[in-house]
């Protein structure tokens, strides 16, 4: 597996009109962790992932992974000697095979070098993980929608990429499924340092798996930034089309066994979760919606909201829609967003520098 | 018949001058599909043919209107565009410069039965069977030798003395000891009963006029075997 | 016997040429409807109607015509002449060059056809696994174009089976080296032998229903295939 | 347009094995409003829909829609006779066919009876609805995925159906594009009161559109009830798969312009919530998470919450997960749940019959 | 003139004929192709081997036997008779049925296998916005499984174009009402008249590019649908 020095580096640059459409980006990315891909239906998501797997060829384009070259002015590696994974926004599964063929497709078309003698417990894995084991000998046409979406990521991700292009790959998929599939979508990440090229329109995905973001509309980046700034700058375009909500960085601390809850310590204070199969020590990653955040000036005595930490309020903004208000207050040196309506706001008066209480349900934090 | 095909055309022009009026068409092919033309009804009223024995047999199959006449005895020669076939024989066959013989298929073009006659009473069947090739009839048997990929090939007279040929190449002519008479007859098919232009056109035939034609093209006639 | 040893000749010479026409078109005729289907000039599919013509002509005016060419003063036989190889009248080969020639039309348009309603999809789905693009044709494109070669493959090999007068003409009626079976049968008829025609013809149609019949055995196996949900 | 009186009804009945599956079903639904048909990946869901479509053929089967029998051991009406509109998991536009074509095929062949003569003007709405007017001249492979799943649903929807059939019609779409089509979907049940039957696995939209729910697990129906009853039972099937939430009717009883927020009337007192085109006596559902409800012994006076509701705990019941308490507690009438930890249910001491706070953030609320 | 006025007789009577039989077969050869493609049953499609069997006899045997069964004491024949009807043999309408029944094939086979890899989706899509069965046939079967369409018309109509043997044998070469082009050119050759045969030759060729041409400028026209995404 390649290391991720800094110089690990996706850069690519595509230049493709279209009758009706110009994707016009160039970007580098961090060559590890899953880079989410958001815009609007029609923004070039599809298009800019297909350009990067030399499925569509942007003439003067420019692609580079990890050092090596996929396409320059010289250079055009066609998509077959190109590494990846891809999955397909429609599952696209081949109908003349059944769901096994389907997946031993791709694996015996690994280059022998990069035959991993582990696979075949990779690949039983995955086929577990995937719920897919009775659909084994099934042909495609026989699956429903969402079986049919778990065989072609299982598909994608049996030939272990050195890059993994997914298009909205959950959005078939019920919750419960999709819950499953996206520990281990970050266990890939983590565990493989694979990076991915994740496109959803899912806000929750975003913020459960990216580390980066990518924000394209009609065709141009608006945005390209670790996940954690851009959910910092209130005003940056990602809070305009997402929820807003901050991202935190906590290491599991204590574990109290009988309530089934975890306390999770971050630079300036402590939040406790339910335990979903923690252990101490671990570093977990923490969505706080800013709706769920709310304010109170005294620390109330008797109630049922068990975080309630010290905060200051730093910045008072306002939100997307015009009753509301989304202020900024620091735990610490950690800041969290709160969404409040404006009438209560200035109804408590509150201005920068003022300290209140921050309160946040323990059941609100998902991880 | 092909080989009937060029004093055909003459004959009929002839004819045309006398008979202003008749319209005469006239469809060339193999006797064996117009036998069974003929026997499944269809609308030709005089029947030609280079090989006697089926207008005999439309006889036996009662689809006659007039008993088998024999016209012509049929004359084979050995013809060539790329040598000299007027000083070869039979014997010069076995030349090895000569890789391909046109003969018409024995099995079913008079032309291609007397040939192999002609060939084995000349002694050189055994040198010269390996070299053969066979035209379905006496058309494509020419048709080898002028597209030059047979050198020289066994067919009608008629053919060679023909304006198409005649000048294109010279021929040789086969001794007709060598291979059994080629009688040619034609009969009257039942669909030329009640049609007295076939009768009137049967008659000219047979009138000094039409016999010269005959003549003109290498035909024998039968009162002069 | 029902036939006579020049009939069985005959017959096993059919079923080599058949064979052999049909395995060459099928080398030849996919990279051309392959080529005609999918190069992405706009035109292009509309030339594919240009190797139709040959049908047009009779086969043995065809035959005439191929006749000329591969003869010694045609193109072709100089062609064949110069490269010190054997000319083509009179042989097996010869029958076969020009049989492909008459029967390219049934095996590039059924190509083609399938060809054009394949889509780009499954050829990227198996690039994007890997698959160098004449892996994937013959992995993905091939089976999920099956109908169109069987229609293909039984549309030439009975064709070559049956067509005649090419092969009249190009191969002079020599047996047991160009004198074909439909040939035979032809020659039965003519000489009024219909008893023997007919035995020859319905041992023909015999073969050609074995020979083909375990092709499309193999396509109903698969026949799912071709369904879509 | 059928009255919607209590005999009303789709009735049904299919049983369809198949090798790896059988659907075995038997339900009544009201024939109006939308019913939601929800189920885990492969319970049946697309099956059932085709069925009712008449696209497979169950034998013995039985399917009446109001007072009209499309099957039964007698009769069976071909799909292109039953006067339904059906959205497909996949867009499944014709490739031969403009967007536009592809919307006119239905509209061509809608019987003259039933043809409206403001049927032009309902068309260009559904376009512009959809967002799909700059697409009409196109062929739909020059389509992104969210575009062509637009399409499909227009195509469905401008033929003016009788009944419905709708498989995941949204899944494709993004977020905001979503919350533009659920409004309308909202008109259609309300204004056409045409019966919609709405295959989907997201629980967000069976909240807002749903007023009936149907529960399929592996072919079979586990649940068949109005929305408001399913969400009731805390113990109920569907509050095994879903987010625990109730469901209130309420009426817009007061706007305040100045803060943008709208105060909604329900039976036991009213909630404010930020105003989005609301007018005074509107009707509007509103979902309330139990994650976004608190409990609070003595009411606070400075605190970003608006709504504090005086509640009675009614019931104490455990939450989907151990470290979770599922609290019922009644607002005059109105149940509302509240999920807190089991750790803090047993600090407070609560117990039925107790007098508590309820807390709910304005921000929470969502249409 | 190029030709001889009965040549441009034999090129229209062509003409009439090859439209005739590709317009009968279509009307005749599309829901045969249909129900062979589409039947449930798994074997159906290998019947449709069958349709191809004509083709393994020689043309003019063929002629043969079809001249046998349409003739009086044919059973065809016979039934026609008794029908009223007038007898087949020597008449343009015994044309069109034997050219029917040899270039059969060339139309089942490519529509066949274009129906095979249509799928049901897109009838069921069609069936959801009212199409009626035939309409969905017309409106969206068709237009997706044009190139096959395309290569079955292409395929018949040059056949019939060029088939002679058959047509020789049932017609009998009457001119102006049997005596197709093909059969001309082959008189033509057969006298040695290699000019006229040429002459005749060419503007054949040339007549069908005219006619396939343009049903392909059609088919480029609409080629990009049979593109997937
Ligand atoms: N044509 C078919 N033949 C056999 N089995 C099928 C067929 N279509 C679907 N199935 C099976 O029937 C079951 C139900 O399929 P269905 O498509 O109705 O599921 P679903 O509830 O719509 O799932 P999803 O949410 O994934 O679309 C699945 O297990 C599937 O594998
Ligand atoms: N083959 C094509 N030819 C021309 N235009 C195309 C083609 N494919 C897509 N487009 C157009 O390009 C734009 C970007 O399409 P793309 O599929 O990349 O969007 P997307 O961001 O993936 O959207 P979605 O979320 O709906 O899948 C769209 O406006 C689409 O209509
Ligand atoms: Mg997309
Ligand atoms: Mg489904």
């Amino acid at each position: 597996m390649t290391e991720h020095t800094p110089s690990s580096l996706i850069e690519a640059k595509f230049y493709l009109p279209r009758r009706n459409f110009l994707l016009d980006v160039q970007f580098t990315l961090p060559a590890h962790g899953i880079c989410a891909i958001f815009g609007a239906s029609g923004s070039g998501k599809s298009t800019l992932l297909r350009c990067m797997a030399g499925l569509e060829r942007a003439p003067n384009g420019y692609c580079k992974i990890h050092q090596h070259v996929w396409q320059n002015e010289k250079t055009w590696l066609p998509t077959h000697q190109r590494p990846i994974g891809y999955v397909f926004q429609e599952a696209s599964l081949f109908p003349h095979l059944t769901v096994k063929q389907n997946l031993q497709y791709g694996v015996r078309r690994i280059p022998a070098p990069q035959h991993d003698p582990q696979h075949d417990n990779v690949v039983s894995h995955i086929i577990q993980l995937l719920d897919i084991e009775h659909l084994l000998p099934r042909k495609p046409q026989k699956l429903s929608g969402g079986e049919r979406q778990r065989v072609g990521i299982a598909r994608a991700l049996v030939i272990q990429p050195q890059l993994l292009l997914m298009d909205e790959p959950l959005s078939a998929l019920d919750d419960a499924r999709k819950q499953e599939i996206l520990p281990y979508l970050e266990r890939l990440r983590d565990e493989l340092s694979i990076p991915i090229l994740y496109v959803t329109h899912n806000q929750h995905e975003v913020m459960r798996l990216a580390d980066h973001i990518l924000l394209l509309d009609q065709g141009r980046i608006t945005l390209n930034s670790p996940l954690t700034e851009a959910l910092g700058q209130s005003e940056s375009p990602f809070s305009m089309v997402q929820e807003a909500s901050v991202l935190l960085h906590t290491r599991v601390a204590q574990i109290d066994t009988a309530w089934q809850l975890a306390r999770m310590d971050f630079a300036g204070g402590s939040l406790w979760l339910r335990n979903e199969n923690l252990s101490v020590g671990q570093s977990v990653r923490l969505e706080v919606l800013a709706r769920d955040a709310s304010l109170v000036r005294e620390r109330p005595q008797h109630t049922s909201i068990q975080n309630i930490l010290p905060a200051t309020i730093a910045h008072i903004g306002s939100g997307k829609h015009p009753a509301l208000a989304l202020i900024t207050v620091h735990v610490g040196d950690t800041p969290f967003l709160v969404q409040i309506s404006r009438r209560a706001a200035h109804d408590l008066q509150l201005a920068p520098g003022q300290n209140w209480w921050l309160q946040i349900k323990t059941a609100a934090l998902v991880r | 018949a092909a080989d009937l095909k060029f004093a055909m055309a003459d004959i009929i022009q002839d004819f045309k001058h006398a008979h202003p009026d008749a319209t005469i068409n006239t469809v060339y092919g193999s006797s064996g599909n117009f036998y069974t033309q003929i026997t499944q009804g269809a609308p030709y009223d005089v029947f030609f043919s280079a090989d006697v024995r089926y207008p005999k047999r439309l006889e036996q199959a009662g689809k006659t209107a007039s008993p088998v006449v024999p016209y012509a005895f049929g004359r084979l020669v050995l013809w060539s565009n790329s040598i000299d076939a007027s000083k070869m024989t039979l014997a010069s066959l076995t030349n090895p410069a000569i890789q391909h013989i046109a003969v018409a298929n024995p099995k079913h073009a008079p032309y291609g039965q007397r040939a192999v006659e002609a060939l084995h009473a000349a002694g050189v069947w055994s040198q010269v069977a390996p070299k053969l090739v066979y035209g379905e009839n006496i058309s494509q048997t020419t048709e080898f030798v002028q597209s030059g990929n047979a050198q020289v090939g066994l067919i009608a007279l008629s053919l060679a003395v023909s304006p198409k040929l005649a000048s294109q190449g010279k021929y040789w002519l086969i001794p007709d000891t060598l291979h059994s008479p080629m009688e040619q007859a034609y009969v009257l098919t039942d669909h030329a009963k009640g049609n007295p232009l076939a009768q009137q056109f049967v008659t000219y035939l047979a009138s000094p006029a039409g016999q010269a034609i005959f003549v003109k093209y290498g035909f024998t006639l039968p009162d002069k075997q | 016997m029902l036939l006579s040893p020049d009939d069985w000749q005959a017959l096993l010479l059919t079923l080599k040429l058949a064979t052999t026409v049909t395995v060459s078109l099928l080398l030849l005729g996919t990279p051309l409807a392959w080529w005609l289907a999918r190069n992405p000039w706009k035109w292009t599919r509309t030339l594919g109607a240009l190797v139709a013509l040959p049908l047009v002509l009779p086969p043995s005016v065809l035959g005439f015509y191929l006749l000329l060419f591969m003869g010694p003063d045609g193109v072709i036989g100089k062609l064949m002449h110069a490269l010190h190889l054997a000319a083509l009248p009179f042989t097996f080969n010869g029958l076969v060059v020009a049989s492909m020639l008459y029967s390219l039309p049934f095996m590039v348009q059924p190509l083609q056809s399938a060809f054009e309603s394949l889509g780009n999809r499954p050829l990227e789905v198996a690039a994007t696994l890997r698959a160098s693009p004449l892996d994937a044709f013959f992995t993905v494109a091939l089976p999920l174009t099956l109908p169109g070669f069987m229609a293909a493959i039984v549309l030439t090999f009975a064709h070559t089976v049956g067509e005649f007068g090419v092969v009249l003409m190009i191969g002079g009626n020599l047996p047991g080296i160009t004198q074909v079976a439909s040939v035979s049968v032809f020659d039965h008829v003519q000489s009024l032998e219909y008893h023997a025609a007919s035995r020859l013809a319905a041992i023909m149609l015999l073969f050609s229903v074995l020979v083909l019949i375990p092709v499309y055995g193999w396509r109903a196996h698969r026949e799912q295939h071709s369904q879509h949900d």
